[in-house]
């Protein structure tokens, strides 16, 4: 078991260049601060990929099996005894395919920043975020141990706050940030309660641990934390729940998704790089780093289930109604986390029944690279139309041939059209499915259908539909961001095409990576099969939904008007995301706000501090009151003297003789 | 005289001082208050000397008491009535009630 | 014998001789008031130092008169208070003719005090007490032209005769029950018939008129507004530190047999006291009014101290009139100092008093500190003892409730310092010129505040000299 | 070590500042006093952990004993452990950076760093001490200054504020007293280490457990008695604000923690009701911060909303949440120091502390609106700053405590957490973020003094956030001595 020890530089890197860039960048190195992150960053990119290597093709595998090694261990804050917060290292198949995935797509992300963010005036701020985003995903992959990933899951969350709010003189930016930030903060506040739960049951807080602890039926802490029950739940399933409810949050699963679409406020390559590829998938991450632990309670892992499959739909149809893509990608991209859930959700621990474990680890992987490359030809499309409407644009296949062809192939990818990379994955997903559960399949493929629509929806609505040119492009250009300077620039410069290409080449090719040998969920090679049979229904299905959206929105006409109107509640329903952002809203405007926080704040002023007052109040009163003992009249204090003999003779001889 | 028993003795005392206590309660002339206050001594100087008299007429303490209160009485009479006067300077008036500038 | 008569006497003695030389300088030429000021406080200062020079003890007249070191110590006391009073009114009383009969008065009136302090005999004590009580009733109407003088001498005079009048029939009937007007034989016949607690019970009613407990208290108000503030700082120090003294003197020594009584006299005495006189104090504006009031106040607290009836009882008792007259007189003396100068008493003339005259208020606010009894000030340690000496006897319902009125008492001194340092004022009291005598008591009543609590030798000694129950 | 120059050197500070002539002079003095302090808590801090390392386990360290008033067996004894230590350091960091903040005090200056120089003498006297005795004093010690401080330089309703502070105060210290003599009636000493070598009757307990716990509360913003941490630290002027927030309500917890040290029967008996106020207190203060609309006025609540963690860990009792409650005090007072300096150096230049009125002015002072952020971070507990150790400290503690009300109020207390994140980020988005107004964008960044100031403070968060172990290195021990205390009174019963 060689050492891993270096793989600590890989986030320590980004962290450095977060400190310097911070410290600063802003005033010093605002030039060269694009380049420094990047360099930094592709470092620990070919860190990664040494470390991967090293991982699965050379020592990583133990007679057949892939070992969990923890390469770092170190007591940074102890509790009790044996509870404490340890930041450690941990190297296991899906942390090492993390890696790879969030410092490659991360680096594409510095990259196409370069051309992207040129010019602003906040720019080494903005790698100092990138930096900083880096450093905590990378930590958050690597922890092994549960306080440690929840220490990164919030510093993912403060600096995705501080992306989406990079243009922070946009009230609407800032909304969308304090919204995410809120609405996770929430949700984490669920993981955090579970984490003292297990935690509490399980003695230890090392996700190694617990989980030796809580999969031996017989072992005193599954015991325990099975006896204890709450509302006639067993703990274990209060912990696991609480501890997805967290996940959900951060992968903006439903109910707690409503942040998502806004976190789309954020510069464009941040939502390809945060809220694609990698942080909203750390809920599912989560789920797999504790999945022998979910695989012991069934209730919990049904809640997954349902949670994700239930989002898969319900973001696939708002997607189809969405008119600004960046939206539109906001929701596919929520709808293909559900996907990534409900696999995990199917899935068991181990051997065969394993498939829908490594199905969601492989579509993780597949998805990252396609959506953050949809992201960022949006990113190039808004980049050029300053829109990020539908109805600015239309006919950009000629202005932009390498965005139109990165995206068509990014499309054809989240479809599942073979050999794009999608179409693996989403097969695995759905060969998994149809063994465990049939609902489930159902909506899965229902979904893909969906999915494969929208999206073309979305391609031709940008690049065929109605033809425009580019000089009219500039005249509807409202600001999106402090752009207007140089409007023309095509597609940008090669920094902003490069990444695009290598992401193109990477949603065609990393299909083929021989993911199931690699990465299952103990760590045994799992030997699957394409069946072609079982794979034609959905591959049709979608080539008929991409005809279907082809029809619709190849060349401007109102089919589409028709079908929607034809829909009717259901459209304007979905169009207006079901109206969860309401509800949120009528419950804390309408109801925290002047039901708790008022009448508490008032009481304040007035109730408690108002009897304060009250004492000053009545003592004032008495002692004006009393102002007539003070009469003035010697004779009166004369006879108030002889009172106080009589009272005292009274009390004194007669009373306590 | 020794038919007298001591309570009725005390009884006048008693008597004579809340006499005293009564006109010093009731009367608004300065010098009246004076008196009464002269009549409460002398109730005390009775009860002295019968005190003395009746229970104790071995030794003479009381009376002795009794001549240090009258000596006492006179020397607080003599300024009490001193300031009276210049009560009278300031205020043309020596009814009590017209002396309550200061209340409160 | 005469020797004896002599050493035994010396600080009456010395006060007699004082007094006759003025008599004899008044009979002389007239002399400047500058000289004759600086004559009697130098004076005054010998007499204090001489107090302390030896520490002889015994008793003169079969046991009428007697000293010990704790008498001797009171005082002393006493001799510092009146020299620091005499000091500070300096500036009152130096375009005033009649500078030397104000001395006769005060001084008499200390020397009846002397001789009350260390009466062994009821016959001695009554007579200190008028002689103590009748020349100050002289000296409240000094301001002879004031309306207000006179009307307060009046009170005074007038209620004190009354007192005096219930604190004899007292005395008759204790002799009456005991036959004996002496303490020491005195002791051995109390037993607590109803006609002897009746007696007892006007005792201290006498008592409480002098100390003015509520409700006996009346007439210290007015009188304190209208007499002179020399009169007025004499009257809330001296007097009422003579008559404590006395008083623990014949609780703790004579009155033995019924303490559980007297303990709970005091107690409801303390809590009626301290009630009011800070109820009181709270709607005061006349800055000698309200410390009138708050006088009556620290009374309370004292009261709860001698109910201890322990021998801290007892020190943390002498230990506080110490710290009460440094802190009460530095206050009397800015007092003074503004009203003489300016002729306003007011606490609402004191507003901005801070812009012009830094130093006086640094006093003011230091004594009101220490009167609230705010660390560092000895203050706190005076009243924090009292309250510990109280707490002895275990009974915690009077101490939670002194406790919770010293917030009250708190409000009230902050609120003279608030209109001292905060309030905003067009026309504050400008710039005064103080005569380098009073300069000079404010700073030894300043030093004495800040050093009298943090050097716990002052304490430990007076500890050790004192008598417990 | 004789830890006698911790008092010494303020008060010396103290008279140079009053012989010093001109605002130049004073504060220089101030300030070198300030650091000389901070350098002498430093050195203290590397004198203990080597007496430690040596292995010297006496519970309190560089003891010493005078008598004082002999006669009452009032002694000056003095000493401290990790805690008292920990709060040292605080204290002369906290003093340091407010003499920065307070460069410019050209009202009365004299005055003015007199006060704060006398304020932090009672707070490192009471610190000290080991007699309760001494302990009240000091605590008593450092109450007029603040009445001084807000009434004089203070803003708004500033002699009202004052007046409520100084009385609620007062009243705490008031109570306090009471406890201590049933302690003194009952062990004939006010030494803390003889009454817990001796203990305390189980009876005496019950009956001035309250009256000692709550008035230390008062000062510690207990619910309901916290009713003068707004109004006094909205109307404080920025130092002032910093040390009663940052020093003078960590007075109460400590007080706190001492007396449920001392007296372990009566506080297990009475934890519910602890928890009880401190889960109100969180709560209510995080709803009642979410409603203000003054920058000053959220910070005090968010303290009152906070300063409840560290009842909440006392109350608790275990080892665990009493650690968590003394990180807290610690973190807390760096982080609501350094709120109330940022609120400070908006309010000096931008001359409103409404947060409707500010905006955008991460454009204008980018350092003094990154600075505010921080402490917003801070104070909603993200990782990597010390408020994210202390309340995360606090919550394992009081989890682990099996019983379900217990359970509840720490859920609940939990979820003060987001409600934190609601106002913070409110106020950050409001009045650091979005547009600016144009008065405001022309307004100066932070000057040195008040850079140095932020930056010293954060430096003490993050050592705290980011090292979490030095502390705990510190405090442990201490925490474990107090929990042998109170098992071993336990037992002695």
């Amino acid at each position: 078991m060689s050492n891993y020890f270096y793989i600590l530089w890989i986030p320590l890197l980004p962290l450095a260049t977060f400190v310097i860039l911070g410290l600063f960048g802003r005033k010093y190195l605002s030039g060269i601060a694009g380049l420094l992150g990047t360099a930094s960053l592709l470092t620990s990119t070919i860190l990664s990929f040494i470390a991967a290597k090293q991982y699965f093709f050379v020592d990583g595998k133990v007679n057949g099996v892939f070992q969990k090694i923890v390469a770092l261990k170190y007591t940074w804050l102890e509790f009790s005894p044996n509870v404490s917060i340890d930041l450690g290292i941990i190297v296991d198949p899906i942390s090492v395919m993390m890696l790879v995935v969030v410092t490659s797509v991360s680096l594409m992300v510095h990259v196409f920043s370069l051309g992207y963010m040129k010019g602003e005036e906040r720019f080494a701020t903005y790698y100092a975020f990138l930096s900083l985003f880096t450093f905590s995903m990378l930590g958050l992959i690597l922890s092994a141990n549960i306080f440690q990933v929840y220490m990164f899951w919030e510093l993912v969350g403060v600096s995705s706050f501080l992306l989406i709010s990079y243009y922070f003189n946009k009230p609407s930016a800032v909304a969308a940030s304090k919204k995410a930030f809120i609405v996770t903060r929430f949700a984490d506040l669920g993981f955090l309660i579970g984490i003292l739960i297990l935690g509490f049951y399980g003695g230890t807080l090392d996700i190694g641990l617990l989980i030796e602890r809580f999969t031996a039926v017989n072992s005193v802490h599954y015991i325990s934390i099975t006896g204890a029950s709450f509302l006639g739940a067993s703990m274990l399933t209060w912990g696991l729940t609480l501890v997805f409810m967290g996940g959900a949050g951060k992968s903006s699963m439903f109910p707690l998704h409503i942040w998502l679409p806004d976190a789309m406020e954020g510069p464009t390559p941040v939502s390809a790089l945060i809220h694609a590829a990698t942080m909203v998938v750390a809920g599912v991450y989560l789920v797999a780093r504790m999945f022998p632990i979910f695989s012991m309670d069934e209730a919990a892992l049904n809640i997954v289930t349902y949670v994700g499959a239930a989002s898969a739909l319900f973001a696939a149809v708002i997607a189809c109604t969405q008119t600004d893509i960046k939206r539109v990608l906001a929701y596919s991209t929520m709808s293909q986390i559900g996907y990534m859930m409900f696999a995990l959700g199917i899935s068991k621990n181990g051997g065969e029944n394993g498939l829908g474990y490594m199905a969601s680890m492989f579509h993780l992987f597949t998805h990252a690279f396609f959506k953050s490359l949809l992201f960022l030809g949006a990113g190039s499309v808004i980049h050029m139309v300053h829109s990020n409407e539908m109805k600015d644009m239309g006919g950009l296949r000629k202005l932009m041939p390498i965005t139109h062809i990165a995206f068509l192939i990014a499309c054809l990818a989240i479809a599942g059209i073979p050999p794009f990379a999608g179409f693996f994955s989403k097969e695995e997903i759905l060969t998994a499915a149809f063994h465990e559960n049939k609902i489930i399949f159902g909506i899965a493929l229902f979904t893909a259908a969906l999915t494969s629509f929208y999206m073309f929806r979305l391609y031709f609505n940008i690049f065929w539909s109605k033809e425009t040119s580019a000089t009219n492009h500039a005249h509807i250009a409202h600001g999106h961001d402090n752009h207007d300077a140089h409007n023309n620039h095509g597609e940008g410069p090669w920094v902003m095409k490069l990444p695009l290409i290598i992401l193109a080449a990477c949603a065609v090719g990393v299909g083929f990576v021989p993911f199931s040998q690699l990465v299952t969920s103990d760590g045994k090679a799992l030997e699957t099969h394409i069946d072609v049979i079982f794979s034609i229904a959905p591959v049709v299905l979608s080539v008929l939904a991409i005809l279907l959206a082809a029809n619709f929105y190849k060349n401007q006409n109102n089919k589409s008007d028709k079908v929607a109107s034809a829909f009717g509640g259901l459209y304007t329903a979905a169009y207006k995301k079901f109206y969860i952002d309401e509800v949120y809203l009528f419950i804390t405007k309408k109801i925290i706000f002047p039901f708790i926080g008022q009448p508490i704040a008032w009481a304040d002023k007035n109730i408690v501090d108002g009897f304060m007052q009250l004492l000053a109040k009545t003592t004032a009163k008495i002692s004006e009151l009393i102002k007539g003992l003070q009469s003035g009249k010697v004779q009166n204090y004369a006879m108030y003297f002889f009172g106080g003999i009589a009272i005292l003779s009274i009390l004194f001889l007669y009373i306590w003789k | 005289m020794q038919d007298i028993p001591l309570s009725q003795i005390l009884f006048v005392s008693t008597f004579l001082f809340f006499i005293g206590m009564y006109g010093l309660f009731t009367r608004r002339n300065l010098i009246t208050m004076l008196m009464s206050i002269e009549l409460m001594l002398n109730s005390v100087n009775i009860n002295f000397v019968a005190f003395n008299k009746y229970l104790f007429p071995d030794n003479l303490d009381g009376l002795f008491f009794t001549l240090f209160i009258i000596t006492i009485a006179a020397a607080e009479a003599a300024v009490a009535i001193a300031i009276i006067i210049n009560l009278y300077r300031s205020h043309n008036s020596i009814d009590v009630d017209d002396a309550t500038e200061m209340k409160y | 014998m005469t020797y004896n008569i002599l050493i035994l006497l010396r600080q009456e003695l010395a006060l007699t001789v004082l007094i006759f030389l003025l008599l004899f300088i008044k009979l002389g030429k007239d002399r400047s008031n500058e000289n004759i000021l600086n004559f009697i406080n130098a004076a005054l200062l010998i007499n204090l130092a001489a107090g302390f020079c030896c520490q002889e003890t015994g008793e003169l007249f079969n046991g009428m008169f007697n000293t010990n070191t704790l008498i001797i110590f009171e005082k002393n006391l006493l001799n510092l208070a009146i020299l620091i009073i005499s000091m500070q009114s300096y500036a009152w009383l130096k375009n005033n003719k009649n500078v030397i009969e104000f001395y006769l008065l005060i001084l008499t009136s200390l020397l009846g005090m002397f001789f009350m302090i260390s009466s062994g005999n009821l016959l001695m004590f009554y007579l200190g007490l008028e002689m103590s009580t009748i020349p100050l009733a002289a000296a409240a109407n000094f301001d002879l032209t004031k309306r207000k003088s006179s009307e307060a001498a009046m009170k005074l005079i007038l209620s004190s005769a009354f007192s005096s009048g219930i604190l004899l029939l007292g005395i008759s009937f204790l002799y009456g029950t005991s036959g004996t007007l002496t303490f020491s034989i005195l002791t051995a016949h109390i037993n607590g018939n109803p006609l002897q607690l009746f007696a007892f019970i006007l005792l201290i009613a006498g008592f409480a008129f002098k100390i003015s407990a509520v409700p006996f208290h009346l007439w210290t108000a007015d009188v304190y507004e209208g007499a002179p503030v020399a009169v007025t700082a004499f009257l809330s120090v001296i007097s009422k530190a003579a008559v404590l003294f006395t008083l623990v003197n014949l609780l703790y020594k004579v009155f033995t047999p019924i303490a559980s009584t007297w303990y709970l006299i005091l107690v409801l005495l303390a809590a009626a006291t301290i009630l009011i006189g800070n109820l009181f104090a709270l709607r005061q504006d006349n800055f000698k009014r309200f410390l009138a009031f708050s006088s009556i106040a620290q009374v309370g607290f004292i009261l709860i101290g001698i109910s201890g009836s322990s021998q801290a009882g007892a020190a943390s008792l002498i230990y506080f009139i110490l710290i009460y007259i440094f802190s009460n007189l530095a206050a009397f003396g800015v007092v003074s100092v503004v009203s003489s100068l300016t002729g306003k008493g007011n606490i609402s003339d004191f507003k901005g008093f801070y812009k012009t005259n830094p130093m006086l208020s640094w006093v003011l606010t230091i004594a009101l500190f220490s009167l609230a009894g705010v660390p560092p000030t000895a203050g706190f340690f005076g009243k924090l003892f009292l309250m510990m000496a109280g707490a002895a006897k275990g009974n915690y319902g009077i101490i939670i409730f002194a406790a919770l009125n010293m917030v009250i008492s708190f409000y009230y001194y902050l609120k003279v310092v608030k209109s001292i340092f905060m309030d905003e004022n067009a026309s504050p009291i400008q710039k005064l010129e103080v005569p380098g005598v009073s300069k000079l008591a404010m700073y030894i009543c300043v030093v004495g505040v800040i050093v009298t609590g943090l050097a716990s030798v002052v304490y430990d000694y007076i500890y050790s000299i004192s008598i417990g129950l | 070590m004789n830890l006698t120059l911790l008092i010494l050197l303020p008060f010396l500070t103290a008279i140079l500042i009053l012989l010093a002539k001109g605002l130049q002079q004073i504060r220089v003095i101030g300030l070198i006093g300030a650091i000389a302090q901070l350098g002498l808590a430093g050195w203290l801090l590397k004198s203990f952990l080597d007496q430690r390392s040596a292995g010297n386990n006496a519970a309190y360290l560089f003891e010493s004993n005078q008598t004082w008033f002999k006669s009452l067996n009032i002694n000056y004894h003095i000493g401290i452990d990790g805690i008292a230590l920990a709060m040292i350091l605080l204290c002369a960091v906290i003093v340091v950076a407010g003499m920065l903040v307070s460069w410019s005090m050209d009202k009365l200056s004299k005055e003015y760093f007199f006060l704060l120089v006398l304020l932090s003498m009672g707070a490192y006297g009471f610190f000290i001490s080991l007699d309760l005795f001494t302990l009240f004093f000091f605590l008593e010690v450092a109450v007029i200054p603040k009445f001084l401080l807000i009434g004089i330089w203070g803003s708004g309703d500033k002699t009202k504020s004052a007046m409520k502070l100084a009385l609620m105060l007062m009243a705490g210290s008031a109570l306090v007293m009471v406890g201590l003599f049933g302690i003194y009636y009952n062990t004939h000493t006010f030494d803390m280490v003889q009454i817990t070598q001796q203990g305390i009757p189980v009876g005496v307990q019950k009956f001035f457990f309250p009256f000692a716990f709550l008035g230390f509360g008062v000062f510690a913003a207990l619910f309901p008695f916290h009713t003068w941490v707004p109004d006094g630290h909205a109307s404080a002027p920025t130092a002032a604000s910093m040390f009663l927030a940052g020093i003078s309500m960590k007075l109460g917890g400590y007080g706190c923690l001492r007396i449920a040290a001392l007296m372990p029967d009566a506080a297990h008996t009475y934890s519910w009701i602890i928890i009880l106020l401190a889960t109100i207190a969180i709560i209510y203060g995080a709803f009642a911060t979410m409603m203000q609309t003054d920058l000053k006025y959220i910070n005090a609540y968010s303290s009152i909303s906070h300063c409840g963690f560290v009842i909440l860990g006392i109350g608790m009792l275990n080892k665990t949440s009493i650690n968590g409650a003394v990180i807290q005090m610690v973190s807390h007072g760096l982080m609501t120091a350094l709120f109330f300096a940022a609120i400070g150096m908006i309010y000096s230049r931008t001359h409103t502390r409404m947060v409707a009125q500010l905006g955008g002015l991460l454009k204008a002072m980018p350092f003094i609106s990154t600075v505010f952020v921080i402490a917003g971070l801070c104070s909603l507990g993200l990782p990597g700053f010390s408020g994210f150790v202390a309340e995360m400290t606090v919550f394992m503690g009081s989890w682990q405590n099996p019983n379900g009300a217990y359970r509840l109020a720490t859920i609940l207390s939990g979820a003060s957490i987001v409600v934190t994140a609601v106002y913070i980020l409110r106020a950050t988005g409001r009045a650091i973020m979005g547009p600016i107004s144009n008065e405001h964008a022309l307004l100066t960044d932070a000057t040195w003094n008040e850079k140095l100031a932020a930056v010293l403070l954060i430096v003490g968060i993050l050592i705290i956030g980011l090292a979490p172990f030095l502390i705990n290195h510190l405090i442990i021990p201490s925490t474990d001595a107090i929990m042998l205390q109170m098992a071993k009174v336990n037992q002695l019963k």
